[in-house]
């Protein structure tokens, strides 16, 4: 199949249907939000929502991970409570007259594989408390600048990790 | 019923309006461009996050509160994948801390 | 509430114009891209006050639509910005 | 009263400033910046059509074109600060824009009151046209004309760029985006937004008959997305003279001319439609227009060809 984008990968494997109806559920989901449940609707929503679909399988073709609902459920939680933390840490620290900060770069080492998983653990960092990722390190590293060098990161990130790879069904080498 | 939902919606935009300022006074005081890239996605997000919870207790309707939601959400994924791509030019440009 | 809400609307613009002085003043090219997310979070939360103090419910897919592009945006000006790195260097 | 001060005030100086920059990058942000603001003073101004328009067209899709000149600009080595005009040309461009601005404040405060409308009767027959949003039914039926070469003149200016190629590369493919992303982060991003990108701008399209939204703001950010993709390297810019891409681009106006044309035969005048298939005739329209223009605006931020074609 030579697509007007100019690709080349099938999509009549069978191991694909199920990340594909995934996908194609939840994008159409998000059409039912944006446009309302009205039935006119629907038919042009089922149309966006299969070509949002396959674009998504085009450039981003299901890997071996798959998302474990209550695993995530309960990353999702924690996720949005540490991103208020997050907030509350930026604020305190620049409405404090003294300016508390030590800023700097750390390395650290991740299990989680190259590639998509990574780089949606590295996007949610950078909502979590004092950390921003700035890019790869040797190895596999990842650079990551803090707001306060002294808090114990490395820990806290490790935790996060573990929690991130139950929830995307990633085992991890080192436990 | 209405006034304790009004009471709900003023507490939260105030705490969501507050994390604005307290973004923006980092964006100000923060010493280099990768500390103000902190102050701008976490202090901003979590505004932004509270202003919608607080809009919630006006919405009617469960499709529009959800799509306040999920305007949120594309702005906090988007805007933290960004983030991330900002941060490797600031590394790549600036000096080494 | 409808006071309230253009108040704290109001309130919003004016921490993201004071950012928008730092941001755009420079001189690293990282503060000028941040303007761009600073917009992006600020303005959204702006219009989707709007919509709810005018009764606007087109507001919010104008909302949807900055959140949307601010990210593009940035991408646009990280790219540029990578792109003269490499011609520099 | 105090939000809109502000917003005045905030327009007013990423305005200011804007113009007086000196660095070409730092223009083109406050540039954007400013049409974000713009948008917020449309929807403070009740009207949400203009806003959608400023945020998508005028503000990010115009701060890409800017980016995609000023990387062409530096890498010619045509900086601004290189050419500083003389003090008479100063002089005389501050006084075309005195006069311009003048004439525009005159303008406004010699408006009769009430002000010239067509509103009302646009409104009375809205409902010939089977839409419910009158911008689009101004757009589509009461002004279809004015949309039909709208879009012919967004052909136009880009077959005008691309014959800036020279003859050897015409049909050929744009510059690459030529940055490198080892890691794959870009492409991540481009991952996760287009999908989402793509929803979007179809509900922006699909809502435009009932609600602000339409084929303009839809096909901006389906432009977007596609620009977006290439950058990351998820796709290469097609060669300009791919069949289905010229298809694509001319698909839009050549069946928007030819409902025009079977105006006069089902409804007594060009671009006239019977009121009883009014809005499938202008959906029929839409649809194909929609992908036409997203394919032009893409086209014009890749640029003109500077590779060799495909053979």
């Amino acid at each position: 199949m030579k697509g007007p984008f100019g690709l080349l990968r099938g999509t009549s494997d069978p191991g694909l249907l199920r990340p594909a109806i995934a996908r194609a559920v939840g994008l159409g989901v998000l059409w039912l939000v944006l446009a309302g449940g009205n039935p006119v609707d629907l038919a042009p929503g089922a149309v966006a929502a299969l070509a949002a679909t396959w674009v998504s399988l085009q450039f981003l073709p299901p890997g071996a991970v798959s998302v474990r609902p209550a695993s995530l459920a309960g990353f999702t939680f924690r996720f949005l409570r540490q991103s208020v933390v997050a907030g509350v840490d930026v604020a305190r620290r620049a409405l404090d007259p003294r300016l508390p900060l030590h800023p700097g770069l750390v390395v650290y080492q991740t299990g989680l594989p190259p590639g998509p998983s990574q780089h949606m653990f590295t996007t949610l960092m950078s909502l979590l408390p004092g950390t921003v990722p700035t890019g790869p390190a040797p190895g596999s590293g990842l650079l990551i600048h803090c707001l306060d060098v002294e808090q114990p990161i490395t820990a806290q990130l490790a935790a996060e990790e573990a929690l991130f790879s139950s929830a995307i069904g990633w085992k991890q080498d080192n436990g | 019923m209405r006034f304790a939902l009004d009471a709900l919606t003023i507490f939260a935009v105030a705490a969501g309006a507050f994390f604005f300022l307290a973004g923006t006074v980092g964006l100000l005081r923060f010493p280099d461009a990768l500390s103000r890239v902190h102050a701008l996605t976490k202090a901003d997000n979590l505004g932004l996050g509270l202003i919608v919870v607080g809009l919630l207790f006006q919405t009617e309707g469960l499709l529009a509160g959800l799509k306040l939601v999920a305007v949120w959400l594309l702005a906090l994924l988007a805007g933290a994948a960004v983030t991330q791509l900002i941060a490797r030019i600031a590394q790549a440009g600036g000096p080494r801390v | 509430m409808a006071d309230f809400l253009l108040g704290a609307a109001g309130f919003v613009l004016a921490m993201v114009a004071l950012g928008l002085v730092r941001t755009l003043h420079g001189p690293s090219t990282v503060d000028r891209i941040m303007a761009a997310q600073l917009l992006g979070t600020g303005g959204t939360a702006g219009l989707l006050l709007l919509a709810q103090e005018m009764n606007l419910p087109a507001a919010v897919d104008v909302a949807l639509i900055l959140a949307l592009l601010a990210a593009f945006v940035s991408i646009a000006l990280f790219t540029d910005a990578a792109q003269s790195d490499a011609n520099r260097g | 009263m105090a939000f809109d001060a502000v917003l005045v005030v905030s327009v007013l100086g990423v305005a200011a400033w804007t113009v007086a920059a000196r660095d070409t990058f730092a223009a083109v942000v406050g540039f954007i910046a400013f049409g974000l603001l713009l948008a917020l003073v449309w929807v403070r101004l009740a009207a949400p059509d203009v806003a959608l328009t400023e945020a998508a067209l005028g503000s990010g899709l115009t701060g890409g074109l800017l980016l995609a000149a000023s990387t062409r600009l530096g890498r010619a080595g045509m900086t601004a600060a290189s050419e500083t005009p003389g003090s008479i040309l100063r002089l005389a461009a501050v006084v075309v824009c005195a006069f311009v601005a003048a004439g525009l404040v005159a303008l406004l405060l010699l408006l009769p009151e009430p002000a010239p409308t067509l509103a009302t009767q646009a409104a009375a027959n809205i409902a010939a046209t089977g839409l419910l949003n009158p911008v689009t039914a101004v757009l589509m039926a009461f002004r279809a004309i004015d949309t039909l070469l709208e879009v012919v003149v967004l052909l136009v200016a880009l077959l005008g760029m691309w014959s800036l190629a020279p003859d050897r590369l015409w049909g050929g493919l744009p510059r690459g985006s030529g940055l490198s992303d080892p890691d794959g982060l870009l492409t991540f991003v481009a991952q996760l937004l287009v999908p989402v990108g793509i929803l979007v701008g179809i509900h922006i399209f699909w809502i435009g008959s009932v609600a602000p939204g339409g084929e303009f703001q839809g096909a901006t950010i389906l432009a977007a997305m596609w620009i977006l993709t290439a950058v990351a390297g998820l796709v290469d810019a097609p060669a300009t003279s791919r069949p289905w891409l010229r298809l694509l681009l001319v698909a839009g106006p050549a069946v928007f001319f030819a409902i025009g044309l079977a105006g006069f035969a089902i409804a007594g005048s060009f671009l006239a439609y019977p009121p009883s298939y009014a809005k499938l005739l202008i959906l029929t329209i839409e649809i194909p227009v929609t992908l036409s223009i997203a394919a032009m605006l893409a086209l014009l931020v890749a640029g003109p060809p500077e590779r060799e074609p495909q053979r």
